[in-house]
């Protein structure tokens, strides 16, 4: 049997497979199409402090092989998602992080004391979402940003700390760097790149928030790239997101650096992705011939000349 | 585990007209459990897949219809595949009409609206209640299943914007308020209303005049359909209060109360 | 009969549509596609002081919607070009552009005051291949390099100056802005964004030169992202580029705010397509009831609130 | 200006074994103008075109055959296609054989080399040249077009690496030494090849050891296939003193004299 545990940092997988914040919701949904117990774990939707109602709509608009999403983390806020979520995750069977998005340095730092008290796996902090106007993106694309914000959240926490790039940047490895310095566990690469859709006949954008984040196969040469070029520039863990479909591209994703994955917007055209990318991860290494999954990670042999 | 059907074959396609098909699938399960107003998300030639609303379930058989209008490249794409083809589909997705107390129930569609409001007719008729359907129409040659409304029990009023050769000339609205002041009222009465906002803004206006209830089917853009990636969003007023906010419109809608539903026109 | 002539600066066009540069060559092998006496313009294939050999190969990957390229400018170095090409360019009859790559500041200086007495239309200043060591991205990367280098370039030639400009950086804005105070007469958004395919099998990038730039509909979202962010930035005109397939996106461009657009892979797959889409343009004029194209540029209304 | 098809029905479809196919096109200008050793650029579900070499083009009947082996989504599409389809191509594409010149000529193929190698030895017959036609394969399973080349007038020598019960049992490039060995040399041979790179590189050293010319068609990932994107660069020898350099596969090549090529293995 294949042995498909990955370690993330201090936090063991059974599988390299997480389900990506904001496409799986916290969960319940999903319970239907497959065994949640299964799979690696479980990313939650963006959390903020006090809840959001997020964008007016449509906040979807499809792209070649990708989608534009302006939901703006819509979501119910820590202290429900706590009073309500949370026990109902922690019972799932696979690991769980909470990815969490703030309007301030502080706002992050509050949420990060009310989770560490929780049983929770680990927090994300979400420094690249490009559909709210405060924190997130603006705080991602700033090195010394990052590295306070990590920095003072290590301090108020004991849970790993994943810091989740934006690849709006010059330089993802600079932001990775800085990630590093501040104390992070690992780092997520990458949320989504900031676009827009117009609609000719009414010379609008077709997304009410005018811009929106791109996901999905389109964007997964420029992940695969992030990855490898931040796997050489930093020593924590990378847990590689962007486009992935299927198993071949999970095991693309840990050739290039990654330790773990997130499955986002696949989950949304096939709700089975997470269950079905597993078995397909298996059906690979048997072709492959390895036996450990972990074993992939970071073997990518550049060109040189 | 509730099985969520996938693979579809197609065992019957029929052209309504030039822009216009139903297709026929056979989907045991979808079929056994569907109820009007719910709706099904097909995956295309497109990248996400595409909602459309069940028009008629036939659980004996174990099959369901589709009524397909081409508006874009993914519907273009589904109401080209012809017999025999398989279907990627998930459903049933999301929650339908109510009709649990309804004694008479007047459907007022508009558009391909008419396609899911076709299911309500025929359960009406399934269960003994008293139908009405109100069908709207641009015009004759852009009608849409006269014909099956009409082999049903339910009485029809079929309106078209342009021609004169329909029951009522005049928009569905009109053709509803018509009625709606002929009619001996009854208690029980229900108005389903499934077509343009505009439209089913004034159906609710009106429905609300007479004092009768009425349940809307929203449309949304949608990614999921299965309420995970919060894109389809539809706004819903609280209590008397509070703020509205957002429900999805694929796992709490598509159908809401008229009197929750903040419209967005 | 739909008026299509745009004007970019002094510089008018018979049409919006210009061949972008790497994807139409010099226009020889063009030729036998289309009238190219009857498309907007060309811009040449980026050019060097000295002949460049280009990447080592496989210099192309297929994508999801797009492809990833290492041409890494192969070209026939700026002498040979203004002894054997530019007289059969000129003759074509359509504007001519020239896009310029150099290793350092005084190479594009040095091509500038080379290119001054012929009779091209105007130079683009290449400040974003992603495939070549020196020079480009890394100019185009940095506000005060592309002001820098656009303003002496200002001082050597009187040709009309195109800064065409990176996208792999945090804001495309200052870059214009930048190309802006250096004296540009338009900025021409956007170039590849840096990606990378690998093969599982052999754990190597797919590309010799591991990563590539990204071209096609995927870019799209963006690119156009870019357009209209960079218009409300700055006051000269904006040529857009990335991903444009048919006529609708060229008209989807203009509306974000580009007064012109380069057609790109869109060549590569449909060796007809400046020509297709230039028709497509006046049937989509024709039902828009719009009489003169130039009347989309910058009607794009945002969403507020 | 110089007419270059696009859509062309696929009139005849023949399965060669699970894996590979001959598709018959009705391609009458390509049919006209095509030779040995062109190819034709094919459009299929993926985003890019995909190159494949003319098998065969029959100039009365208007028509052109491609030899298909999947080997990913676009062959496995383009394979699947089926009579009355209808596909996009460009072509003829690049420079092909020369046979100027010639009195004996020997192709040397392996795995999909054969495909464009029949065209060559269709040519000959047709011309009057000699011909003889190594064709290699794994094994006997794995062989392609042996009727073909059969029926026309070259000699044929079918080697298989695994299998005893073809003509010579080792490899294509095996079997081209013992033919040189026990041929009877004659002016104007010339030896053209196609097939994996080290086969080519091999079949080139061999051929420099006899004296006889060799042509070679190589393979390099492409885009547009009619040489303004620089994609498919190969590298190939100048003059003595100077480097070698980049030219287009699609345009000087896919066919180059085997002297002149710098194999990259
Ligand atoms: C709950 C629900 C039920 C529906 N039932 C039916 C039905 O029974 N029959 C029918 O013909 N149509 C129905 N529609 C509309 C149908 O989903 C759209 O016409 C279809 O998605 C358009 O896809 P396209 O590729 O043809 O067009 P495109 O415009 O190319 O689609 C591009 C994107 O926009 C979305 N989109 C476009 N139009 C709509 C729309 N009106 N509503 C939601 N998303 C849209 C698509 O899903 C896709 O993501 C229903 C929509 C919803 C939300
Ligand atoms: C001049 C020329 C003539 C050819 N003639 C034939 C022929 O007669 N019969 C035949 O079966 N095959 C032929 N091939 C190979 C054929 O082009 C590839 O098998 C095909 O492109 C693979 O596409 P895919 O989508 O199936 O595979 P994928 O691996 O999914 O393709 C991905 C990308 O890689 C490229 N690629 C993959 N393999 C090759 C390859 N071997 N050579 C060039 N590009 C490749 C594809 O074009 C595409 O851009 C020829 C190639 C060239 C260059
Ligand atoms: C609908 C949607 C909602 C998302 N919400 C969040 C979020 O709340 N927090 C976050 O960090 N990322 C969010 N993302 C980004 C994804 O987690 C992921 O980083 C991105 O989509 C790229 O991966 P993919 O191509 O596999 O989808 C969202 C993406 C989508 C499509
Ligand atoms: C094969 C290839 C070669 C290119 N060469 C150049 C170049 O020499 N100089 C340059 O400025 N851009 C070059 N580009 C970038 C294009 O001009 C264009 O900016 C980019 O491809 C995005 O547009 P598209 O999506 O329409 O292709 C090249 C692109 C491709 C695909
Ligand atoms: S469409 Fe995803 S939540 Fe409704
Ligand atoms: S494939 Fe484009 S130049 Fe050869």
């Amino acid at each position: 049997m294949a042995d498909l545990t990955v370690r993330v940092g201090n936090v063991q997988f059974a599988n390299p497979v997480i389900a990506a914040s904001g496409t799986f919701g916290f969960g319940r949904e999903m319970r239907v199409f497959q065994d949640l117990s299964r799979i690696g774990g479980i990313c939650s939707k963006g959390l903020t402090l006090l809840p959001r109602a997020g964008n007016a709509t449509p906040r979807v608009a499809e792209t070649a092989s990708g989608m534009l999403n302006s939901v703006g983390l819509q979501n119910p806020g820590l202290q429900s998602f706590l009073a309500n979520e949370l026990s109902f995750m922690a019972a799932l069977g696979c690991r769980i992080i909470i990815n969490i998005a703030g309007n301030d340095h502080e706002e992050y730092l509050e949420m990060c004391r009310q989770l560490d008290a929780t049983s929770i796996d680990a927090i994300e902090l979400n420094l690249s979402c490009p559909n709210v106007r405060e924190g997130c993106m603006l705080i991602g694309s700033n090195p010394q940003m990052i590295e306070k914000l990590v920095a003072a959240a290590r301090q108020v926490t004991r849970k790993p700390l994943w810091a989740k790039l934006t690849p709006n940047v010059t330089s993802i490895a600079d932001m990775a760097r800085a990630a590093e310095s501040g104390g992070a566990d690992a780092v997520v690469l990458i949320n989504t790149l900031l676009g827009m859709a117009i609609d000719r006949k009414l010379r609008r954008p077709l997304l009410r928030n005018n811009t929106g984040g791109l996901s999905g196969p389109a964007i997964k040469p420029i992940a695969l790239r992030m990855v490898a070029e931040t796997y050489r520039a930093i020593g924590i863990p990378i847990v590689g997101v962007g486009g992935i479909m299927d198993g071949n591209d999970v095991l693309e994703f840990m050739i290039a650096g990654a330790a773990a994955v997130e499955i986002g917007t696949a989950s949304l055209v096939r709700p089975t992705a997470c269950q079905d990318i597993i078995r397909e991860i298996e059906t690979i290494m048997e072709l492959d011939g390895v036996s450990e999954v972990s074993q992939y990670t970071g073997t990518l042999a550049l060109w040189n000349g | 585990m509730q099985t969520i059907e996938f693979s579809c074959p197609i065992i019957d396609r029929e052209s309504i007209n030039d822009q216009t098909v139903v297709l026929t699938l056979e989907a045991p399960v979808i079929a056994q459990t569907a109820y009007p107003g719910q709706f099904v998300n097909l995956a295309s030639n497109q990248f996400l897949r595409r909602p459309i609303g069940i028009m008629n379930a036939d659980s004996k058989k174990g099959s369901i219809q589709l009524g397909i209008r081409v508006s874009g490249e993914g519907t273009r794409f589904l109401a080209g595949q012809k017999k025999g083809d398989i279907v990627s589909l998930l459903g049933p997705l999301g929650r339908g009409f109510h009709l649990e107390g309804a004694r008479r129930v007047i459907t007022v569609g508009g558009g391909t609206g008419v396609f899911p409001l076709y299911f309500v007719q025929k359960v009406c008729q399934t269960r003994g209640l008293e139908g009405i359907a109100v069908c709207g129409y641009k015009s004759r040659k852009d009608s849409l299943l006269t014909d099956q409304y009409e082999a049903l029990t339910c009485q029809t009023l079929f309106a078209s914007e342009t021609d004169d050769d329909m029951d009522f000339s005049g928009h569905a609205v009109a053709a509803l308020a018509d009625l709606l002041l002929k009619l001996k009222p009854v208690p029980e009465t229900m108005i389903l209303t499934c077509g343009p906002e505009t439209m089913m803004a004034s159906v609710a206006a009106l429905a609300k005049k007479h004092g009768i209830s009425c349940q809307v089917s929203l449309e949304e853009r949608m990614a999921c359909g299965i309420g995970v990636c919060l894109v389809c969003a539809c706004k819903i007023k609280q209590g008397d209060e509070q703020e509205s906010e957002y429900q999805r419109c694929c796992t709490e809608g598509p159908v809401f109360n008229a009197e929750v539903v903040e419209w967005q026109i």
